[in-house]
């Protein structure tokens, strides 16, 4: 992020050489033909100038002509069509073994929290070499997350999550922009992504350590006192959460659903709209109660339960009032 | 040449036609068809419009002009919930579960 | 094309007593205007709205550059910085680009193309300029009053939930005028299907005809649905119902599909009228047919149909599913072919040609040089794993310019100095026309090329203060604005000299062949003496037509 | 030349120049002068009566196809909207008086036949059913608006109207409910802002038809239309069917959904 200027970008990423060789193919292809055509129009401009008031002969066009300049070009941009399709999705395909970032965007700032409980804003820290996933939702209006040397960006939208993923290949700082107009102070919605050696990063993610989301998605567990239905004991009212992460979950009426980063989400905030098969409706809507932070470390929690992880519910605690009735008239 | 005026009865025959597949339609609604009162709905409909653009409006006997004019608003509404409703439909394939 | 002349068409005798009679002077006074409902006045009403409209616009967009000269946000602050690359979009895409070529060039010569005395519904024609007016005053209001700051676009839920300017005035502006651009759509497809002249079949149109028959066509099938999108989106804001806001049950992908269902084609609304001024242009300065006429004529009516089926790839990184950004891509790729076939055949009109370098010819020539540019860089944002890093950076900026400015901007003044004699009977002089013609393309290049650039390297669109390593490219961007903002003062002032200094035009300077060079300049106000009768293929120059004045 | 004469005419010429697209003549004969005895219904701007009438007709058909796109905006959010929320769907439409839709409807249909029957009225010359049947037709759209109001009413006392006095306050809801009662109130509310924008659209055309066909009526009664020029009524049928059209799809999908979700 030296403020000297590049003419191309830097590649830092192991999708921004695959992206540029895109790029480097439309870029020559772009040439070629308005080379051709620009030098074209001149000869014949220069060739064919008036210099008489004799009128050319009548040319109708040419079959062959038209068939040739439709077919080259269809070749061409299929051939386009299918190696950017390729690309495309490596670019949405996180590998499975990448590390959880997740990223709230305001108007005007970037959110980010660690699984290990590290919260920063407008700057990422990540390890350089490993795969890293963003898991971003808004919490006003729409916003882009873009890293020009990654070359990667992706809509940050409110009411669910969107991902994205890259791997550094280089360490230094890289520019963060937020892509999508998002109102007054659009353009100082920046931040720095800090690609660091995996040692370094060891390091900082030490100095900075916190609760880790996870815990603090345990704290909250008990303190919504969710855990007073979600036992994994004979009295639980609701589902048992423990290894439910990326599992087919059998909801109502035979449908399926699994429970993905947006069910969990859904699940908090409005768990009423897929409904577990043999369970009541009875769990309140959590939207307005929780932020879309303490939503991310509720999930991160969930992610890691696992069998008989569930903590012991204490006795004295209270269900939430279950089911609420219709509010009155506003 | 009155010929090309369409006679009364025929309209009244449309108008019946049209009364009863309203009746039909309400009836429909409230029979048990398990998933397709959509579809019977929507069918129902398109036969009614289909009459009265047909001989109210005498598509029937306009140029292929005009069926050209109708047919195209009829495509580019369809190509606008299709396209829309290819985003809707299709969101939810794409989950990486490998994880 | 030509016909069976009338002997009214040639130079009428010089009359010692008055002047000959033409729509200019057929009748004088503001009412004999305002209540006009000659499709050539009617034509020149619109020359003033379109031109204050662009000079407003270009005003936005000089402020714009300025600003950006340097990447602290030094000259205006932030909100007004927002509101004014907004008014530049809304100005510059509903008040001038969707109607500049068809109300005004289309208006005035289409039907003198099509060998008829006015168009089909020549009082609707009237109403929608008024309408024009009206949607321009209402959106002219709502920035006098304060502005509005959510981009041209209205994304939701900035625009519906978040904005604090004047979104529902400037909404009901483009609600309005897009009332306009239906009704001359309206009035241009009648009129091209009923008015023709004898023997002027289909394929003996001329080409600007056909364009402008396929820009209707998605004018009165797209503009609809931007209509009612804008009408959701006031009443989301006003009554707070969720059909765009999630916070309230809504979703902000649907307006994004509603809007780009019709601001996708809109971008061909704007350039398919370019394409049909270009292939006029092209025929008349070389002196030649076009080249594959009936290939430009269906890839036309192509762009039209494909046009409605790519605005998703307006949103790939929105967050739609990757199956429909799929299709959406494959479409988008497909639709560079009829672009491409166009392109190949107005260069190979010129081929054994008699080319003319004219002012009209040079901004042909330009357009399809930059159109070519634009076209081509489209093809980055087919591609989805580019377009993922090119969305809302500068290079999409600099891609419809190349468009928009590059293609409709050259094409309309290309158009308007080629049919200014016509509407008003005086040569513009040429120096001067092609001096800015060769200013207009240099300022244009240098303004836009360094944004692709920019674009690549990563700077966002709509920023207002940008990272220092940006500047160079941007001080070369501003450096390119101020010559083309000098290249379009210039035919201002020198068009307007040329109505009471130049020299008489004569009926058909150009030796151009189509039916608006069979009357006299400027035309009668039922354009023909008699109706004229066509017996050739379309572009046919007979010895005896090709007689040149200045 | 009698009336039928002149339909006949512009129909087979119509059919004729279309037929053959392209290389047909073009619509204008080189013997259609501008000269001559003009009807007095003739624009300047035409040739004859037949190439008048084609293109008025053609135009409003354009016209309806770019109206169906208008409406069709709405429709597409209703399918999206209907989509994700189909038990608020149901259970609002479950709130609409089915016997005054259905009856509207049935208006709305006869309407449509004495609308179809003035048009006939005006093609045979019968001046004097031509004025019973646009009046018959303008009645029949008021009463159709009357019910409209009625029902509309009937909503604004359950507080249905979307905005600050919206509420389900007094409804049973669904059990089980599909989401919290705040996010199910939202999406009721939202089908019926959908609900009260068609509607709403629909009617403000079946307004401005009725005021079309009450100038009509006035000339009529003026004497026009006696000479075979009907181009006027015919076009004006053609809105007032095209507007019955869209009622034809707005009943069974805003009314008749009220199954539950399965659909």
């Amino acid at each position: 992020m030296e403020a000297d200027f590049e003419l191309f970008p830097a590649q830092a990423s192991t999708i921004a050489p695959l992206v540029d060789g895109v790029f480097w193919e439309l870029t020559a292809v772009t040439a070629f033909f308005t080379v051709l055509i620009a030098v074209m129009i001149m000869v014949f401009a220069i060739k064919y100038r008036r210099r008489s008031q004799e009128l050319p002969r009548r040319i109708e066009g040419s079959l062959r002509l038209e068939l040739f300049w439709t077919i080259v070009p269809l070749v061409i941009v299929m051939y386009l069509f299918y190696h950017s399709t390729s690309v495309y999705f490596t670019m949405i395909t996180p590998p499975a073994d990448a590390m959880d970032v997740y990223v709230v965007g305001r108007q005007w700032m970037w959110a980010m929290q660690h699984t290990g409980g590290q919260r920063e804003i407008n700057t990422l820290h990540v390890p350089v070499g490993r795969p890293v996933k963003l898991t971003m939702t808004s919490q006003d209006v729409i916003h882009s997350f873009f890293v020009p040397a990654f070359r990667i960006k992706q809509d940050v939208l409110p009411g669910r999550y969107t991902t994205l993923w890259f791997q550094a290949t280089r360490t230094g700082k890289f520019h963060l922009f937020c892509t999508e107009y998002c109102g007054t102070n659009h353009s100082t919605m920046r931040g720095t992504v800090h690609v660091m050696e995996p040692r370094d990063f060891e390091l900082w993610q030490e100095s900075q350590a916190d609760g880790s989301l996870a815990a603090e998605g345990r704290k909250l567990f008990l303190k919504l006192q969710c855990v007073v239905c979600h036992s994994a004991d004979a009295r639980a009212r609701g589902p048992v959460l423990e290894e439910l992460y990326r599992k087919d979950v059998p909801l109502e009426a035979g449908l399926r659903a699994t429970a993905d980063d947006n069910y969990l989400r859904e699940s908090i905030l409005n768990p009423r709209a897929k409904i577990v098969a043999g369970y009541q409706p009875i769990m309140p809507p959590y939207e307005g109660e929780v932020t879309e932070e303490q939503v991310i470390q509720l999930v991160a929690y969930l992610k890691t339960l696992g069998r008989g992880q569930t903590p012991l519910r204490v006795e004295a605690t209270q269900p939430p009032a279950a089911y609420r009735a219709p509010e009155p008239p506003k | 040449m009155i010929a090309h005026a369409t006679p009364v009865k025929t309209y009244c025959l449309i108008f019946g036609g049209l009364l009863l597949l309203t009746g039909l339609t309400v009836a429909a609604s409230l029979a048990p068809l398990g998933g397709l009162h959509t579809l019977v709905a929507l069918a129902i409909a398109s036969a009614k419009a289909a009459l009265v653009l047909l001989y109210f409006m005498h598509l029937a006997d306009s140029s292929r002009l005009t069926w050209v004019v109708a047919l195209s608003g009829l495509l580019w509404l369809a190509i606008l919930i299709i396209l829309t409703m290819s985003d809707y439909l299709t969101r939810e394939w794409w989950r990486v579960t490998d994880g | 094309m030509s016909t069976v002349l009338t002997p009214e068409a040639a130079e009428p005798k010089p009359d010692a007593v008055r002047p000959r009679e033409h729509y200019l002077n057929v009748r004088f006074g503001i009412a004999s205007w305002l209540l006009t409902v000659d499709h050539k006045r009617i034509a020149i009403l619109y020359v003033v709205g379109i031109t204050l409209m662009f000079f407003v616009g270009g005003a936005a967009a000089t402020i714009v550059r300025v600003e950006l000269m340097t990447p602290a946000g030094d000259l205006v602050s932030r909100d007004d910085y927002n509101k004014l690359f907004t008014a530049h979009g809304i100005i510059m895409v509903f008040f001038y680009l969707i109607p500049a070529i068809p109300a005004v060039l289309g208006n005035f010569v289409l039907p003198m193309m099509l060998g008829a005395r006015d168009l089909a519904f020549p009082k609707l024609n009237l109403l929608s300029w008024y309408i024009y007016v009206a949607g321009g005053v209402f959106t002219i209001v709502a920035l006098l009053a304060g502005g509005i700051d959510t981009g041209w676009t209205f994304y939701t839920p900035y625009s519906s939930a978040d904005s604090h300017t004047h979104v529902i005035v400037t909404a009901l502006g483009i609600l309005i005028v897009g009332f306009s651009s239906i009704l001359t759509g309206l009035n241009f497809v009648v009129t091209i299907h009923t008015m023709r002249a004898p023997g002027l079949t289909w394929f003996r149109l001329p080409l600007f005809v056909w364009s402008s028959y396929a820009t209707s066509l998605i004018i009165l099938l797209g503009t609809p649905v931007l209509a009612i999108t804008v009408v959701l989106l006031a009443v989301e804001r006003i009554w707070g119902v969720g059909i765009f806001d999630p916070a309230i049950g809504g979703d902000p992908l649907l307006f994004q599909h509603l809007f780009w269902f019709y601001s996708h084609p809109a971008v061909y609304i704007m350039v398919l009228p370019a394409m049909g001024v270009v292939s006029e242009l092209v025929a008349a300065f070389s002196r030649k047919n076009v080249f594959g006429y009936h290939f430009i004529a269906f890839a036309s009516i192509a762009i039209a149909v494909l046009g409605f089926l790519v605005w998703g790839h307006h949103m790939f990184v929105a967050g739609i599913s990757p199956y429909a950004s799929l299709i959406f891509s494959l479409i988008s790729f497909l639709v560079a072919i009829p672009s491409a076939i166009k392109v190949f055949n107005w260069t190979a009109t010129l081929y054994q040609g008699s080319v003319s370098w004219q002012t009209p010819m040079l901004y042909a020539l330009g357009f399809i040089g930059l159109f070519t540019i634009g076209g081509l860089t489209g093809l980055f944002l087919a591609a989805l794993a580019v377009d993922l890093h090119v969305s809302d950076t500068y290079f999409i900026v600099a891609h419809f310019h190349y468009i928009m400015v590059g293609g409709t901007v050259m094409a309309y003044m290309g158009g308007l100095h080629y049919w200014w004699p016509k509407m008003t009977g005086k040569m513009y002089p040429e120096w001067w026309g092609r001096f800015s013609a060769i200013l207009i393309f240099f300022g244009f290049n240098l303004t836009f090329f360094p944004q692709f650039v920019l674009g690549y390297q990563g700077m966002p669109r709509r920023y207002h203060e940008y990272v220092a390593e940006f500047q160079i490219l941007n001080v070369m961007s501003t450096a390119g604005a101020s010559i083309l903002a000098v290249g379009y003062v210039v035919p201002l002032i020198y068009l307007l000299w040329s109505l009471g200094y130049a020299k008489d035009a004569g009926p058909n300077p150009w030796g151009a062949t189509g039916l608006e060079w069979q009357t006299p300049s400027p035309p009668p106000t039922d354009n023909f003496a008699k109706t004229p009768v066509v017996v050739n293929p379309p572009y046919t120059f007979t010895a005896k037509e090709a007689e040149v004045v200045g | 030349m009698s009336a039928e004469s002149v339909h006949h005419d512009a129909h087979h010429d119509a059919a004729h120049h279309d037929a053959v697209e392209g290389q047909a003549a073009a619509p204008r004969s080189p013997q259609a002068g501008h000269s001559g005895a003009h009807h007095p219904a003739l624009a300047h701007h035409f040739d004859s009566l037949e190439q008048q009438q084609e293109a008025q007709s053609l135009g409003m058909w354009i016209f309806l196809a770019s109206e169906l796109l208008f409406f069709g905006g709405l429709f597409t959010v209703y399918t999206v909207a209907r989509w994700a929320y189909p038990e608020a769907f149901a259970f609002a439409s479950g709130h609409l008086v089915l016997w005054l839709g259905t009856l509207n409807t049935v208006v709305l249909l006869t309407s449509s036949l004495t609308m179809a029957l003035a048009v006939r009225a005006s093609q045979t010359c019968e001046l004097r059913s031509l004025r019973g049947y646009l009046v018959l037709t303008i009645v029949l759209g008021v009463v159709f608006l009357g019910i409209k109001m009625t029902e509309y009413y009937l909503d604004y006392r359950e507080h249905l109207i979307p905005g600050p006095m919206f509420s389900l306050a007094g409804h049973e809801l669904p059990d089980p409910l599909p989401g919290g009662t705040r996010e199910f109130t939202r999406h009721v509310e939202l089908y019926f802002w959908i609900y009260f924008t068609m509607t709403g659209l629909h009617a403000l055309h079946m307004i401005i038809g009725i005021g079309v066909l009450g100038v009509l009526l006035i000339l009529a009664r003026g004497g026009r239309y006696t000479t075979g020029y009907f181009a006027p009524i015919e076009i004006a049928g053609l809105y007032w069917h095209f507007v019955d059209i869209v009622w034809i799809f707005l009943f069974p999908l805003l009314y008749l959904i009220h199954h539950g979700g399965a659909a």
